[in-house]
């Protein structure tokens, strides 16, 4: 095998690098998917399960049984030691360290058992209900399809106004360009946390507050897609805008046919980025919006967090189901971004 | 179609001033070079005709109408640039119908415009591909055929072949000579090769920092440098050139010798400090006799014509054009005979042709 | 600016007008819930519209971060709902509406009693603000079986402390549990044990301080208990700031002897533990002060309404319909919370849905109302008791990791509390 | 959606058009920025023109007409310190903690993270099977909410969590990383790297790639050892794409705040506690609030940030001349 892969490395030289190389890639998936893999499994696990410890990988759930006689289901332990060692029989109830038991084929007998010497019967099962809680518990679409708004449209204005604003501090000479660069960066360093009450002040005096876009407009203008953008489109050529110009284009036109596409890349990476800020965007939507009709799939997510008690089940399985659309959509641009990447190589 | 005039046209970054007030006249249908060392503005002027620099102060005259205030699209022109600037998203055909759409052209007026072109530059069978499958030669191509498509008044080229290797440099030259002939638009071309200038123009410009130097045809240039810059740039190999003074109606050099020149071509003022110009093919080995001395540092020898390099007893580099064949090897020693109808004269302190009835 | 203002004002008042054909009054209600009394009360109200159908409420289930953190920003720029269930409840005091011109004031002091102090501005105001849908005690819960396993004795009534540290510690040894005590991380619950050691929380004229004898010497045992063990150190340590952390985990998972937290986790431990183990809520623990500072301390939440609202009389009168003993009794039975009204607390509340060691554990708390020490009442009442509990966590956890002496922590806590109060006036 | 765009794009350049022959194509700049500016201008530079106010007055109020003015007293509490260098010596002890911690933050978290992201973009760049399928991986934890990844670590690595049960397994000694200040510290540091280190490597990638291959060739000819043509060719002709990754790390890492106060609360003790979180409870989250004093905070944090942006970039930038 080492023999196979070094022979097709070609390079006898380098072999133990390809080899570090591997070994790096394969921790890095293992630490990099490991967690979310855990996370997702969990999702299916019972409240009880996700309490247990030592945690295990795989859902487990007591095994259950009815019998005759009996209103609920009753479960079912393998006893250790003692007359009935070897057998998996039903707990009727337990007292203090006595637990009292019946065979499934003699649900009559009561046979006590002392608690030590019996182990539950389990079995992996997918605790499924914590998704099906969540459509039952409440407007699971709506949730969806205001965070889906949200993330659309303020992305595409993100995207629209950055790479505006962009276009201008990258490709024109004009008076006050460093003063306005100046701001970028210097917004770029007050994260929206620290202005919190501000913004929420400023956002009402608009009349925006629980409205979606309320929690649209504010972050649409981010330094960060401003400089990300700016500091792309500096690599396009500027005698291509000249070209242009020459072509009989106006600037608005060299704006969309030209500086567009060729930022395209930068864009794509702005756009990721935008959707993940926006989708999973916490802080600013709770402040913004208090009415459940214009909540997001964050808000709701967080609505499990009581003053004292998490309910972790539903929390979980929220959690994951609001991750698919972020993948969903990361997988999709992501052959867009290598490919961009690739093509502007063209030189 | 149409003729191109620059009046006093000046440019400056703040308080650096560029372009230094150039005036110009550029007949309809002329092929006219802008040529000059790096630096000397040629393509800063170039991008002020077209319109994407502002012009500080003069005027730019396109049909006889003053252009200044008008953008690029507005001034009929094409542009073909040094790096082609192609747009990479595009086909060759986007590449060249971009400029037509913009002019709201019709579709099946657009089609007929690109495909002429793309004939004529026998690009057609690219049409669908993206400018980085092409190689450097195709991609020029697609640069002036984006430009030809426009059917501009002028055409605008900034050293449109530096980028392209020797051969293929000697071809686009031809080539771009018979897309003058066949459509006979005014063209403007910068370069720093004074060679393609020689070969293309039908008028050159001389530009020195900012400045028009001379400007005229080519053989006027070569035959009668206004100026020492001009004569330096203009020929190849480069004119050797050697300090002295008038002294007694024939120039004395530095080095000792004495250069006798026919008094009526040059004003000769006794005493005045002068260059004295010769182009290689004016310098003769001579077995005997009175001449320049040199000291031979290398030899080349293409077969049908030699060129001597050498250097005075002060250093002077000196280069000797001979056609033929030569037996000189380096390391000798070599007298030169100055051939006095091939020399020029100009004054050490203006730099200034001192040919009499030379323009200044 | 002033033009989008419009707009969008007409917008606003062109949903509303469509939200509000059908109904003339739609009343917002924003609640956060640990189990189902959220939507307990909203079935109770949408009882109250059946009865009344020109008004709606809409109930806005939110994260519990939302109403201790943005409802107060809320309120104060105006655009607060109409009604909450709110657990700040003296610092929230200037927004409540004074329910007092809409409803029956005798029904509501003789049925709520104390609790009503607690929404007041101070012993002065007669007004009445909110109703105290969940009623807490804290206090502790034992794991029944590991002192079975153990066969130590569980202390009895008018146990301290001490006493329940040392058995506990025992137990743990006997056993293998991991941990012989913990407590929930907050100043609410640290409270239950101050107290016990003499604490007062106000000196003589009734300004707040942390710093008096009995909390000085309670705060020392516990940084002493948590730093050699007795305590499950990873609660108060293992976060910063004030952020809450419980040990509910630790106890269903029977790793820990005795836990005290409040009279909330009984629904949980009943769900979860199972059949596991057998648990129990024990007496309030005492302490050197003598028997007479044995006492929990009360909590809970209740609803309000706002001043802001457009239809106070609307606002009380679903308030009113909420007090009433039939609908409070419901809330209660189902939501599995003690009652603060006198009359449902005395006629006795059968949970619904209750396994029997819940409904004997709730039973257990209920009991303990009764008995809690006026300090405790004082102390839940107290506008700024946010603060005070806040700044307990966070410098008593200091002292624990060792960033700060026992005396510097005392001495910080008293600054920290000059500074809240001024800043709080 | 191109054939949707296209007609919107072109309605637009009707006026923008006319704008241009108006205002000429060089000032045509301010129409290309304005929508931005204007964004900017009301929910980035007001809030922070109000944020100063705030810091110049006291109380608990909210509404700023209803604060009194304080003058410079926030700053001057928070600046109040015997040494700088001793938190328990200043008079508002977890902000100067808070800073402690955030600067040893930044120096560990924008290190490891910024050297990981190269030696990931360095591999992702040989030669490798699957590239895609791993450059995919490494980004996947960007996609994660702060709070997603503060839960997840928080189940792994609690006393009771997964990493101690592997432990326990394996017969080794448990450890109960988040009470231990130290590791505490580390794990959030780790975190940190870990949920942001996808979006760097993919930029350094990016950088990477757009090195022509020719350059690595003449240095192959000149028998160039590895280390030294990572170090004379790659870094320099990656300098471009470090700049912006150095700032924009920098710049993110004095904004960590989410991921690490929901992973740790900002504990044990103050251990975790960073500028961010200590600004956000004492501002938002407290009781009472402090505005005031959090606002003087973030300003103050804001100068330093500032200047250090400006040092770094001027660094940078004379390296890439020199």
């Amino acid at each position: 095998m080492a023999n196979f892969i070094t022979r097709t490395r070609g390079r006898q030289r380098l072999h133990w690098t390809d080899w570090a190389s591997y070994a790096y890639l394969g921790f890095g998936v293992l630490l990099m998917f490991g967690p979310v893999l855990w996370l997702v499994l969990s999702s299916f696990k019972t409240e009880t399960e996700l309490q247990h410890y030592p945690p295990r990988l795989l859902p487990y759930v007591q095994q259950t049984v009815t019998l005759p006689g009996y209103d609920d289901p009753l479960l079912v332990f393998h006893v250790t030691q003692g007359p009935l060692a070897g057998q998996d029989v039903a707990q009727v109830r337990r007292i203090g360290l006595v637990s009292q038991m019946v065979r499934p084929d003699d649900p009559t007998t009561i046979v006590k058992v002392p608690i030590a010497d019996r182990e539950p019967v389990e079995h992996v099962a997918l605790a499924t209900s914590n998704y099906q809680k969540l459509f039952q518990r409440f407007n699971f679409l709506r949730f969806l399809w205001n965070s889906t708004f949200i993330t659309v449209v303020a992305t595409a204005i993100t995207l629209l106004v950055n790479s505006m604003a962009a276009f201008a501090l990258s490709k024109y000479e004009f008076r006050g360009r460093g003063t306005v660069m100046a701001m970028v960066i210097g917004t770029l360093m007050i994260p929206q946390t620290v202005v919190l009450v501000p913004l929420f002040l400023i956002t009402r005096d608009f009349g925006l507050i629980n409205t979606l876009w309320g929690v649209i407009i504010p972050g649409a203008a981010t330094p960060t897609g401003v400089f990300l953008l700016r500091q792309y489109m500096l690599t396009i050529p500027d005698e291509i805008l000249d070209a242009a110009r020459m072509d009989n284009a106006s600037e608005w036109k060299i704006y969309w046919r030209i500086i567009l596409p060729l930022s395209a890349p930068a864009i794509a990476v702005l756009a990721i980025l935008s959707i993940m800020w926006r989708w999973n965007d916490f802080l600013w939507p709770l402040i913004a919006l208090s009415q459940t009709e214009n909540f997001t799939l964050q808000l709701a997510l967080n609505s499990f967090r009581g003053e004292f008690t998490t309910d972790w089940a539903s929390l979980l399985a929220m959690t994951v189901l609001t991750l698919v659309p972020v993948v969903a959509v990361f997988a999709f641009l992501q052959k867009y971004i290598a490919t961009g990447i690739a093509s502007t190589g063209g030189k | 179609m149409a003729d191109l005039e620059l009046r006093g046209v000046t440019k400056a970054y703040g308080a650096a001033e560029v372009i230094k007030g150039v005036d110009l006249q550029v007949a309809e249908g002329e092929f006219c070079v802008f040529v000059g060392p790096s630096g000397c503005g040629k393509s800063t002027l170039l991008r002020m005709i077209s319109g994407l620099e502002p012009i500080t102060g003069g005027e730019v005259r396109i049909g006889g109408e003053v252009v200044n205030r008008r953008g690029p699209a507005e001034r009929g022109l094409a542009m073909v640039f040094q790096s082609y600037a192609l747009y990479p998203h595009m086909t060759v055909r986007q590449n060249l119908s971009f400029g037509l759409e913009n002019l709201r052209a019709t579709k099946a007026d657009i089609e007929t415009r690109v495909t002429e072109a793309a004939q004529m530059l026998q690009i057609d069978k690219l049409l669908d591909r993206r400018p980085k499958d092409l190689s450097g030669g195709q991609r020029q191509r697609v640069a002036i055929g984006r430009a030809v498509v426009r059917e501009p008044r002028i055409f605008l080229f900034d050293e449109p072949l530096s980028n392209l290797d020797a051969e293929l440099r000697v071809e686009m030259r031809g080539e771009i000579s018979r897309l003058h002939r066949r459509i006979g638009n005014t063209m403007i071309y910068v370069t720093h090769d004074q060679v393609e200038a020689m070969t293309m123009a039908d008028k050159i410009a001389v530009l020195r920092d900012g400045r028009l130097e001379q400007f005229g045809r080519p053989l006027d240039l070569y035959n009668a440098p206004a100026n020492a810059f001009v004569a330096g740039f203009i020929g190849s190999p480069r004119m050797n050139f050697f300090t002295g003074r008038i002294a007694g109606g024939a120039v004395r050099l530095t080095t000792g010798e004495t250069v006798a020149l026919p008094g009526d071509t040059f004003d000769m003022a006794e005493g005045a400090e002068v260059t004295l110009g010769i182009r290689p093919n004016g310098l003769h080995p001579v077995d005997s006799g009175s001449g320049l001395s040199v000291t031979v540092t290398g030899v080349e020898r293409l077969g049908g014509e030699s060129y001597i390099y050498g250097s005075t007893q002060d250093g002077t580099a000196v280069t000797v054009h001979s056609p033929g064949q030569t037996a000189i090897e380096p390391g000798g020693a070599v007298t030169l005979a100055i051939d006095p109808a091939e020399a020029h004269l100009f004054s050490a302190k203006t730099s200034k042709s001192l040919r009499k009835g030379a323009a200044s | 600016m002033t033009q989008m203002r419009l707009i969008l004002a007409g917008a606003a008042t062109a949903a509303l007008l469509a939200a509000t054909s059908a109904s003339a009054v739609e009343l917002r209600f924003e609640c956060a819930q640990d189990g189902n009394e959220c939507d307990t009360m909203n079935a109770i109200f949408q009882k109250y519209t059946a009865a009344h159908p020109d008004v709606t409420v809409k109930m806005d289930l939110v994260p519990y971060k939302a109403i201790l953190e943005n409802l107060p920003v809320d309120l104060a720029a105006g655009t607060g709902p109409d009604l909450a269930k709110v657990t700040d409840l003296g610092g929230l005091h200037k927004y409540y509406l004074d329910l007092t011109p809409y409803v029956n004031k005798d029904y509501w002091e003789k049925s709520f009693g104390k609790t009503l102090d607690w929404y007041r501005a101070g012993a002065a105001d007669p007004g009445i603000y909110g109703i105290q849908t969940q009623l807490t005690i804290t206090g502790g819960f034992i794991n029944k079986t590991l002192f079975d396993q153990a066969k130590i004795a569980v202390p009895g009534p008018g146990a301290t402390w001490d006493d329940w540290a040392k058995a506990t510690v025992a137990v743990a040894k006997a056993t293998g549990a991991k941990y012989p005590m913990a407590m929930d991380r907050t100043g609410h619950r640290f409270a239950g044990m101050a107290m016990p050691y003499g604490a007062t929380y106000f000196d003589d004229k009734g300004n707040p301080e942390l710093s008096d004898p009995g909390f000085a010497a309670a705060a020392k045992q516990f940084v002493a208990w948590n730093q050699d063990g007795t305590m499950d150190k990873d609660v108060w340590a293992g976060s910063g700031g004030a952020t809450y952390a419980d040990a509910s985990k630790e106890f269903i998972n029977g790793d820990l002897v005795m836990y005290y937290s409040g009279s909330w986790q009984v629904q949980k431990f009943a769900s979860q533990i199972n059949t596991a183990f057998d648990w129990e809520v024990i007496p309030a623990p005492c302490g050197p002060a003598g028997a007479g500072h044995c006492s929990g301390m009360p909590g809970g939440s209740g609803v309000v309404g706002f001043k802001t609202t457009q239809h106070p009389k609307e606002v009380a009168a679903l308030l009113d319909f909420l007090a009433q003993q039939d609908n409070y009794t419901t809330l209660e039975a189902k939501s599995l919370n003690i009652p603060a009204h006198t009359g449902v607390a005395a006629a006795g509340v059968t949970y619904e849905g209750a396994t029997p060691e819940a409904a004997k554990a709730l039973n257990a708390f209920s009991a303990q109302v009764p008995t809690l020490s006026p300090v405790a009442y004082a102390y839940q009442g107290y506008k700024n008791n946010r603060a005070m509990f806040n700044i307990t966590v966070t410098r008593l956890t200091q002292a624990i990791v060792g960033e700060l002496s026992m005396d510097d922590a005392l001495a910080r806590m008293a600054d920290d509390l000059k500074q809240a109060v001024a800043a709080a006036n | 959606m191109l054939k949707l765009i296209t007609p919107l794009m072109q309605i637009v350049d009707v006026p923008m058009r006319a704008l241009q022959r108006l205002l000429g194509p060089r000032r045509l700049a301010w129409a290309f920025l304005a929508p931005n500016l204007i964004l900017f201008g009301l929910f980035a530079f007001l809030p922070v023109l109000v944020n100063i106010a705030y810091a110049l007055t006291g109380s608990d109020q909210i509404l700023l007409r209803d604060r009194p003015f304080v003058g410079v007293r926030n700053f001057t509490d928070l600046s109040q310190c015997a040494s700088y260098l001793d938190a328990n010596s200043c008079k508002i002890d977890v902000f100067w903690r808070a800073v402690h911690n955030t600067a040893w933050f930044i120096v560990l978290q924008v290190g490891f993270m910024v050297g990981f992201s190269l030696l990931t973009a360095l591999i992702l760049n040989r030669k490798i099977v699957a590239r895609g399928f791993f450059r995919a991986v490494f980004f996947f934890p960007v996609l994660l909410s702060p709070v997603v990844v503060a839960l997840i670590w928080k189940w792994i690595l609690q006393d009771q969590g997964a990493l101690n049960a592997v432990l326990e397994h394996f017969g080794y000694p448990t450890v109960n990383w988040l009470l231990n200040p130290s590791w505490a510290f580390g794990w959030a540091v780790f975190l940190s790297c870990w949920a942001h280190m996808g979006f760097y490597t993919l930029i350094l990638l990016a950088g990477l790639q757009a090195i022509p291959r020719d350059v690595y060739e003449a240095a192959q000819m000149d028998a160039a050892s590895p280390w030294r043509v990572f170090h004379r060719i790659t870094l320099p002709l990656l300098m471009p794409t470090m700049v912006v990754v150095l700032v924009l790390a920098l710049i993110k890492g004095v904004q960590t705040f989410d991921e690490v106060y929901a992973f740790t609360g900002g504990g044990p003790g103050s251990a975790t506690t960073l500028v961010i979180q200590y600004i956000y409870q004492t501002g938002f989250a407290g009781a009472p609030r402090l505005f005031g004093l959090a606002s003087a905070a973030s300003i103050m944090v804001a100068l330093v940030l500032v200047v250090l942006t400006a040092v770094q970039l001027w660094i940078t930038r004379r390296n890439a001349n020199g």
